[in-house]
């Protein structure tokens, strides 16, 4: 007996509500109408995707809305092909980091698009530096999966 | 004591439900304010220490990664110090200790919070072990409650006295929030809206209870080489302590509370303070439940054991009497729990430097800010002066 | 448009999986045949309940293990009386830290069995150092609510 | 530099499934460890810091309350310091600043994590802010992978080559995590073994990456005076350095990574360090992914950049080697993750001591302990010597 040690299972589950303020609203409202926004840092000069209030490296307001490219590269991306709890999609699936035209910082998201049967077929239409395109949901709600993906256009 | 510790500027948002804007945004409004208030900006900052209640809070797990940006902290080196409650005197302490190492000249201490995006009662009955007490913790109310209720029944303090005396504390605490423009809670309420009030965990009814706030508070503490090139407002930190008990609420006795005891002692040794209802000018008490600040007076030898009442009756903790306690208008009136330890010592720090506008304690020099955490097993102080 | 702000819902849910330990699990094997068991520590000699393995205070392994009371007083308690995600039960119901007879430490548990209407019903029953009694679930499982609430007996 | 801060004991737990002990009696044994290691009691020690993941990787969020008891901690000040996988190394540099303030003279550090109690890549899925990137972080090795890519890319470093340094880093870490006997995962692999292993994010399979492990690690750390006291085995910190990010993963250079070369940079400069590979007698790098270890090596000055594959090929980081690192099997065999950072500090500490067993870097005097975190955002760096 003495020396056993029994499980408890249990969950923790919470609600939450998080306000986006301002910029992201306006972004997503931009989101739902096809467009991508980004902001620009008047003191770096970068062009921010997602668009935000503040530039993360110099801590001042962006003030200019621009408008970037749906189209970009692939700046890396991995298969992932492994569950956890609260995934947003069944693995396989193929997440990247993507530098959109006009943009000068990475966006991460999903590639895809076609049939991801094994690393082989996935490399084929998979590369650093490939070019792809976003692909929007019929019914967008104003959130970052608006995009359903980014298609490989090369 | 280690070398001189400064604060050289504080910075707060308003407080209340700020659904207005993100958490970063909030934060990066508290940390705009004290950046302007030291006359620097973040290239000054050589280390960043932030702090917030467990991430559970707002459901963003890494939140030290989530305000990075909104706190400047990009190319510096960014600490998260979180210790639940008392996170706000913790991460006062912990800029402290950064400085007075002698590692780094100017540090950014932010704590903040945003209540109302998550389910603050239900975060808080998951801070205990899942074995024994999560069910019997019912937030913050039920322990506070239980507590109250000892010490009343301890020293045989009748019912009615004991609400009297704290329904004259939330009235002050109200009165004065209404001079605090980053309060959250701003209604003139009287001794019977106070007495009459909805019972949300017996004894302790609404009026008797803090709100649940969004809010941020920064503070930038220096050397005293660099607060001297600065040449603005200073005060000056003079004693710091921390003071932790058991897991098992059931275990300390709450009443002659320990860690509240030791805490205040370990910060009134530093500061050289032996009398400290006369060589304290201010004290920002933690009181997010007007019973138990009573008992702080206690454990913070503003009083005998037993004897807290009369501190309010006899007007010693209110305006104009002898210790002003929370002209802020406290806890009870704004809690945004990780910067709320945090902004007892700005408003200390405001205090001191004779900068806090209507609520102006006249001619304070030295103060006490405090904060308390867990499930009442941490208190931590700190002693502050405008004298080196 | 430019000031407004949206509040995105969402949820954190988690599985948890706690072990706990030999001292807890012999705790609440005792606990299925209706036994509240303490452990004695050496140093300080104080026995504490729930029993374990290590003093809280002394930081020493504990080593004899006793038997406690299922009656005892009621430190203090209180009535509670607003909900919260994930509350164990209902509100109104009556917290209270128990000093059972035989245990130098106080235990958390319901004070319960009898109609709550109002504060005054309340206190007809319940008072600081009342008498207390554990009632005991028909089906335990070997967990605190095992003790469904302890009953004022005075 | 501040003043001096000796490491005087280090005690670890074996790690694994520890579903054997609660997550507070894991914890007591690490601490037990340490006392012993140290000859001194909880009595000698004036302050506790204690650090873990984000609560919600074992769902008690308060989790230096729950592990209060099991580090002695009653009746002492007691910090909670959380950064997420650097937790460890944060832990070391707050234990660092309480004792170098002046303070303290003697701080007990504890790092711990039970992640077999809960859903790890659930729980480090949700450290990102809800807005933008929570659905695309699957866990640690997508993060990493994305990252291991870039780098192989950015260089133009073959696929098999790449593959071939990354499996022979696995074989490695797993050869010497049988002569750790703290170490979780103790099998030997082969290189086949290693690149013909399951895919979990391509590239990186299941013999790259690290497993969940449950452990924990303490540290006493004393001043000079004190240690001097002690008498015992001591190492000296010569250097701590630490650096953040932005929030946006997309945003910074994963490949030329500033955290990482700044981390190094600051501590290298309070150590005098100019020439890590010849300075440095061991390195305990943070490896949770077999590739990842070798872009530090490049952000730590041991090799020019796109040239970390060398140092494998060459054997200069191998056992034997010029710079021989992880020693101790590292987190690729082991990762509790708020403990992982501060078992890098105390594996330097065995190896500068000459107390490493079967897995001694013979005459190692200077050592670096690593530790990473955030969604590759943190890194920090602590410089250990056996003298002062
Ligand atoms: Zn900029
Ligand atoms: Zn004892």
């Amino acid at each position: 007996m003495a020396e056993e040690s029994r499980i408890l299972t249990g969950y923790v589950s919470l609600p939450y509500k998080w306000a986006m303020g301002p910029a992201t609203t306006r972004f997503y409202e931009e989101f739902r109408k096809k467009r991508i926004m980004g902001s620009r840092c008047g003191k770096c000069n970068r062009i921010l995707v997602p668009a935000r209030s503040f530039c993360s490296d110099c801590f001042v307001e962006t003030d200019e809305w621009v408008e970037v490219s749906q189209e970009g590269s692939i700046r890396t991306w991995v298969l992932i092909n492994f569950a956890y709890e609260g995934q947003p999609k069944e693995p396989p699936y193929i997440l990247a980091i993507l530098d959109l035209d006009g943009a000068d910082v990475g966006l991460p998201h999903f590639v895809g698009g076609f049939e991801m049967k094994d690393l082989e077929t996935v490399e084929e239409k998979v590369r650093i530096g490939g070019r792809v395109k976003a692909v929007w949901k019929e019914n967008r709600e104003g959130y970052i999966l608006d995009i359903d993906y980014f298609e490989p256009i090369d | 004591m280690a070398q001189a510790v400064a604060i050289v500027g504080t910075g707060q948002t308003e407080c209340g439900k700020r659904s207005d804007v993100s958490y970063p945004e909030l934060v990066h409004e508290a940390v705009t304010r004290a950046f302007e208030d030291a006359g620097i900006g973040p290239e000054d900052i050589d280390a960043v220490v932030a702090g917030s209640m467990p991430p559970a809070m707002e459901g963003v797990n890494n939140p030290h990664l989530y305000l990075a940006g909104a706190m400047g902290a990009y190319g510096k080196p960014l600490m998260r110090t979180a210790t639940c409650g008392s996170t706000g005197i913790s991460l006062a302490h912990t800029g402290f200790y950064h400085v007075a190492s002698g590692m780094f000249d100017t540090v950014l201490v932010v704590g903040a919070e945003k209540m109302n995006e998550g389910d603050p009662q239900g975060t808080m009955a998951t801070v205990a072990d899942p074995f024994f007490q999560r069910p019997f913790l019912a937030g913050a109310p039920g322990i506070f409650s239980l507590q109250s209720n000892e010490w009343a029944h301890r020293y045989g303090i009748e019912e009615k006295r004991v609400r009297m005396a704290a329904a004259e504390i939330s009235v002050r605490n109200h009165n004065d929030a209404l001079r605090n423009p980053y309060a959250h809670i701003r209604i003139r309420t009287t001794i019977e809206d106070v007495l009459t009030a909805r019972i949300i965990a017996y004894p302790v009814r609404l009026l008797d209870v803090c709100p649940a706030s969004d809010g941020a508070c920064a503070v930038i503490m220096a050397s005293q080489e660099k607060a001297g090139k600065l040449g603005r407002n200073q005060a000056w930190i003079k004693g710091v302590g921390y003071c932790g008990e058991q897991a098992f609420f059931g275990e300390g006795d709450k009443v002659v509370w320990k860690s509240a005891i030791n805490a205040a002692k370990s910060a009134y040794d530093q500061a050289g303070i032996s009398n400290p209802l006369k060589q304290l000018d201010v004290a920002e008490v933690y009181n997010p439940f007007t019973f138990q600040e009573m008992l702080f007076y206690e454990c913070f030898g503003f009083c005998d054991f037993g004897k807290g009442c009369e501190l309010v009756e006899q007007g010693v903790v209110m305006p104009g009497g002898e210790l002003p306690c929370d002209p802020s208008g406290g806890v009870l009136c704004t809690n945004p729990i990780g910067a709320t330890g945090l902004q007892r010592v700005a408003e200390v720090v405001l205090q001191v430097t004779g900068r806090a506008g209507d609520r102006q304690v006249p001619g304070a020099k030295t103060g006490l800010a405090h904060a308390m955490g867990g499930l009442d097993q941490f208190n931590g102080i700190m002693i502050i002066s405008n004298e080196l």
